[in-house]
């Protein structure tokens, strides 16, 4: 239902503030005229992570429109044989539509490092050590390595956002980067980006079950203070 | 007196191997890394088929016919590499799938969602100052945590409703820092152990 | 280069020597420092503490080589008070490498020498189950329809124990370690959302905050964190083991870590506020 | 009606429907099949557990037959490592718990599974020296907690100043407490929503490639 009413465009995200910090990313990049990196981690589409990886590439569409608009250069390393043609596909589309496709490399800019963890790891950091850039975006599913990149890129100097919606890694993120979209703030910004009426739809969806859950929580909480526990009575039951 | 025993000087090599990637990437952490990629996967080899001797196998050998079912089903995975039949392993994903997500969302609206609010709507005045205090901190940290996840609801985020999200964020961002602070208690609590091994069954240095 | 430049500039492998060093040195003569119990460790020990003899417990050795350094020493302490407390185990492994980490975890308990318990009546080890939630479901749903033999090839018949154990109603108490989180919710929407089963559970430290709402909202009645929790049960089982020992490790590498904050902190403020 | 598509998102339905209508009914009929459908999905999960070692075969067999990456040998290590672990887990007939195998996973698996992530610790210790900074207010509100969580875990504090182990566990009481159930709310209803989307078809990803 929530879905219907996203196909007919009644449902509005609000402007997620991280989205202000990738345009302040890659601008800094074209003044400092160091490139970019966006990596979307190491998740493929038939694991439970599948829905951070397709937010991620959502995200990675956005930053390349915006890597072709301003002139700066992307570096989007890959690590899973079925994400690389799916995100060499969204990237070549983003620089088409900026009538930029020559200017694109994909073979040099959408390298595959490796599919094993700390391979994909010292890929990354040998990568981003010889590149030197200027802006790190780290949005999808991260396992242990996300403290290695976030330490690597911050001794290079990029200004980092991380976003990841793996409970245990976002505690890296917001300690390492300059700003962090935590959890589901990832699939808002991925859905916002991407405006496609699903996603949008079933953020709607979440929304109002949150809104359900807060208005339980608070009216439960106040009556229960005065003695009267109907609610949570209720829930319990 | 340093141990005698071939798998413990195996086993001690391997430590020290995977334990150089934090020094640098050199020849023999990646020579540890595929001897453990190889290892992991030889292992799942190993307890699938006794899987399926144990819980498929035994039931065909009582009888239950059905089961062959299941094991073309389980065949049929393996289509996945097959140039033109690929789709065929569709049919044991579908069912791996509905089962999974069928056996985890029905209890997951009980435990995350109704119990976590029952848990909410539960009196913030309790017989301490403290922990009325502890209440309504916990209580004040579940609501903003909540109003932090809102994305369509446009009001949450202006004037006086504003504060909801920003408060939220704060509290989110301070149990965080709880979280940070144990992550180190994790590694550090788990590499001790790999260095007494290498202390107590290797060298032998420690009782 | 100004001190300030020079202090955050210390090179990684000093940094890595020093940590290495601050492991050796209370590995090689422990300091045996007193230890305080955390709440969440208490409740585990009481929980089980006033379970009746004979009780069945359904135990999940739900990690791998990956986790034993941490969870090992708590399972051996908690299997010490369960066996102290008369109680039955009926063992299972939701984890690949459980059943590797069974004869290690028996060989530290020594049920048969220290508690004279007897394998088939007092406790039974199912083996590696495949699909996780799946493999709980199908234990506490009916045990007997999936499985017809223990992890050595054993018929459950034949099996005292086993025999006695259809399902969820006949488990007193569902208790798990793992270092999967979806393992920790798995349990806790199998067992105790489905079945009503009360539920013990341990985690990496690193996973306790996410999984103490389920502890906060009664869902679970007692949670081990990390190798923290397991030297909390040994203290409390008076059976010392590993997890003591770390915890004077822990006291050396972590204050080398505080070190390490504040002169990063106090370098970066410097050097920032005009150190320059 | 596409078999290839259709049928597929056909099952999901089915076998997700009887898995809830298990939870929240108590029909017979329901219960048994459910039974059933549990049962099969822990023999194809087993089976599902091989596609590892298929895909290892396939990229790495590549590069043994080609040699041309110069690290083909160590790709030849490890099936070398894969088919050990095979031939000696099923030669026994006792598969896991025969003493062979059980040599072998400690001299091989158990020390790389206990240190591959377990020497994080380092970078743990060097990532919080050189970036856990107090940089700016919000980052400032995680570091005071990382460090007070910290002390707490520090065995010496907590013995010889009481006050730290009480800060600790005030921590974890009121603050974890609070801000992880809202987290934690919120992450059941977004594996709820994209549950039940996956159930009716909406949410494909997991049929792979068309």
């Amino acid at each position: 239902m929530a879905i219907q009413m996203g196909k007919q465009g009644k449902i509005k995200i609000r402007r997620i503030p991280g989205l202000d910090a990738i345009e302040e990313i890659v601008g800094r990049s074209v003044e400092m005229g160091r490139p970019v990196f966006d990596i979307v981690g190491m998740g493929v589409f038939t694991d439970i992570y599948a829905t951070q990886t397709i937010a991620g590439l959502s995200i990675l569409s956005y930053v390349s429109t915006l890597c072709a608009r301003l002139g700066a250069k992307l570096y989007a390393p890959q690590a899973s044989v079925d994400v690389l043609p799916v995100a060499a596909e969204i990237v070549s589309e983003s620089y088409r539509m900026e009538g930029k496709l020559e200017e694109l490399d994909v073979e040099e800019q959408l390298p595959y490092l490796s599919g094993t963890q700390f391979a994909w790891a010292s890929g990354i950091i040998g990568m981003a050590a010889r590149l030197r850039p200027a802006g790190n975006i780290m949005i999808g599913p991260f396992w242990a390595e996300s403290m290695m990149f976030a330490e690597t890129f911050d001794r290079i100097g990029a200004m980092q956002i991380g976003g990841t919606a793996r409970m245990y890694q976002i505690p890296f993120f917001a300690a390492l980067c300059d700003y962090v979209l935590i959890g589901e703030e990832m699939f808002a910004a991925g859905a916002y980006v991407s405006g496609d009426p699903q996603q949008i739809g079933s953020i709607a969806a979440q929304d109002w079950y949150k809104l359900a859950a807060l208005a339980l929580g608070i009216l439960g909480a106040l009556l229960a203070t005065a003695g009267v526990t109907i609610i949570g009575d209720l829930l319990i039951m | 007196m340093v141990s005698m025993d071939p798998q413990i000087w195996i086993a001690a090599f391997l430590t020290l191997a995977a334990t150089s990637y934090a020094f640098r990437d050199n020849k023999a952490f990646k020579f540890a890394e595929n001897t453990f990629i190889g290892v992991a996967a030889g292992h799942q080899i190993v307890m699938g088929v006794k899987n399926i001797r144990d819980y498929g196998w035994s039931h065909l050998m009582q009888g239950e016919m059905i089961y062959i079912v299941v094991f073309l089903l389980g065949v049929m995975l393996y289509a996945r590499y097959h140039k033109e039949y690929y789709w065929l392993y569709r049919y044991p994903i579908a069912f791996l799938v509905g089962n999974g997500v069928g056996i985890s969302i029905r209890a997951g609206i009980h435990s995350d969602f109704t119990l976590q609010i029952a848990e909410t709507a539960s009196p913030l005045i309790a017989s301490t100052a403290m922990g009325s205090i502890n209440n309504i901190i916990t209580f004040v940290g579940v609501i903003t945590a909540l109003s932090h996840f809102i994305f369509t609801y446009e009001g949450m985020h202006k004037d006086t409703l504003g504060w909801g999200p920003k408060i939220g964020r704060w509290m989110i961002l301070l149990a965080l820092g709880a979280s940070f602070g144990n992550t180190v208690m994790t590694r550090f609590g788990m590499y001790q152990g790999r260095v007494i091994f290498l202390l107590r069954e290797w060298l032998q240095i420690i009782a | 280069m100004s001190i300030w430049e020079k202090l955050m500039s210390i090179p990684r492998e000093v940094i890595m020597a020093l940590v290495f060093i601050a492991i050796l040195i209370p590995a090689l003569n422990p300091l045996g420092l007193p230890l305080m119990v955390g709440s969440m460790s208490q409740a585990w020990y009481d929980t089980v503490d006033n379970m009746p003899a004979g009780s069945i417990v359904l135990f999940d050795i739900g990690y791998g080589s990956g986790g034993y350094p941490s969870l090992g020493p708590g399972n051996i302490a908690a299997f010490h008070q369960m066996f102290e407390n008369d109680l039955r185990i009926v063992m299972m492994a939701t984890d690949l490498e459980g059943s590797m980490m069974y004869p290690l975890i028996m060989a530290g308990v020594k049920p048969e020498s220290n508690y004279g318990a007897v394998y088939g009546e007092d406790y039974v080890f199912l083996g590696y189950i495949a699909g996780t939630q799946t493999a709980m479901a199908g234990v506490l749903g009916d045990l007997h329809a999936l499985a017809s033999a223990d992890y050595q090839g054993t018929s459950l018949s034949s099996l005292p124990l086993a025999a006695e154990v259809g399902g969820a109603e006949d488990f007193d108490i569902v208790a798990y370690m793992t270092t999967a989180g979806g393992t920790a919710e798995g349990w806790v929407y199998q067992a105790y959302s489905q079945y009503d089963r009360p539920i013990l559970g341990g985690c990496l430290s690193m996973m306790t905050t996410s999984i103490k709402p389920y502890y906060d909202s009664g869902q679970m009645l007692g949670l081990m964190d990390g190798i923290k929790g397991a030297a909390d049960l040994e203290f409390l089982t008076g059976h010392a083991g590993d997890a003591i020992i770390s915890s004077d490790i822990l006291s050396f590498t972590q204050t080398l870590v505080l070190i390490f904050i504040l002169i990063g902190n106090v370098a970066f403020w410097m050097q920032k506020g005009g150190g320059k | 009606m596409d078999y290839r598509r259709d049928i597929p998102l056909a099952i999901t339905f089915l076998v997700g429907i009887i898995a809830v209508l298990d939870y929240y009914t108590t029909f017979e009929s329901v219960t048994n099949t459910f039974t059933v459908i549990k049962n099969w999905g822990v023999v194809l999960q087993a089976f599902a557990l091989g596609l590892g070692a298929v895909n290892l075969f396939r990229v790495h067999g590549k590069r043994v037959s080609e040699r041309t990456r110069e690290d083909w040998m160590f790709s030849g290590w490890l099936l070398l490592m894969l088919v050990l672990f095979v031939v000696v887990g099923l030669g026994t007939g006792q598969y896991d718990a025969s003493t062979q195998y059980a040599w072998i996973y400690n001299a091989l698996y158990m020390p790389l599974g206990a240190t591959m992530y377990s020497s994080l610790a380092f970078y743990m210790a060097y990532g919080s020296y050189k970036v856990l900074r107090a940089r700016n207010f919000e980052a400032a509100l995680l570091f005071i907690t990382a460090v007070l969580v910290i002390i707490g875990n520090t065995p010496i504090f907590p013995a010889t100043f009481p006050v730290f182990f009480n800060i600790r566990e005030w921590i974890f009481g009121p603050i974890v407490s609070g801000a992880y159930r809202g987290i934690r709310i919120g992450v059941g209803i977004g594996a709820v929503v994209l549950g039940i989307k996956t159930l009716v078809g909406l949410e494909t990803g997991y049929l792979g490639r068309w």
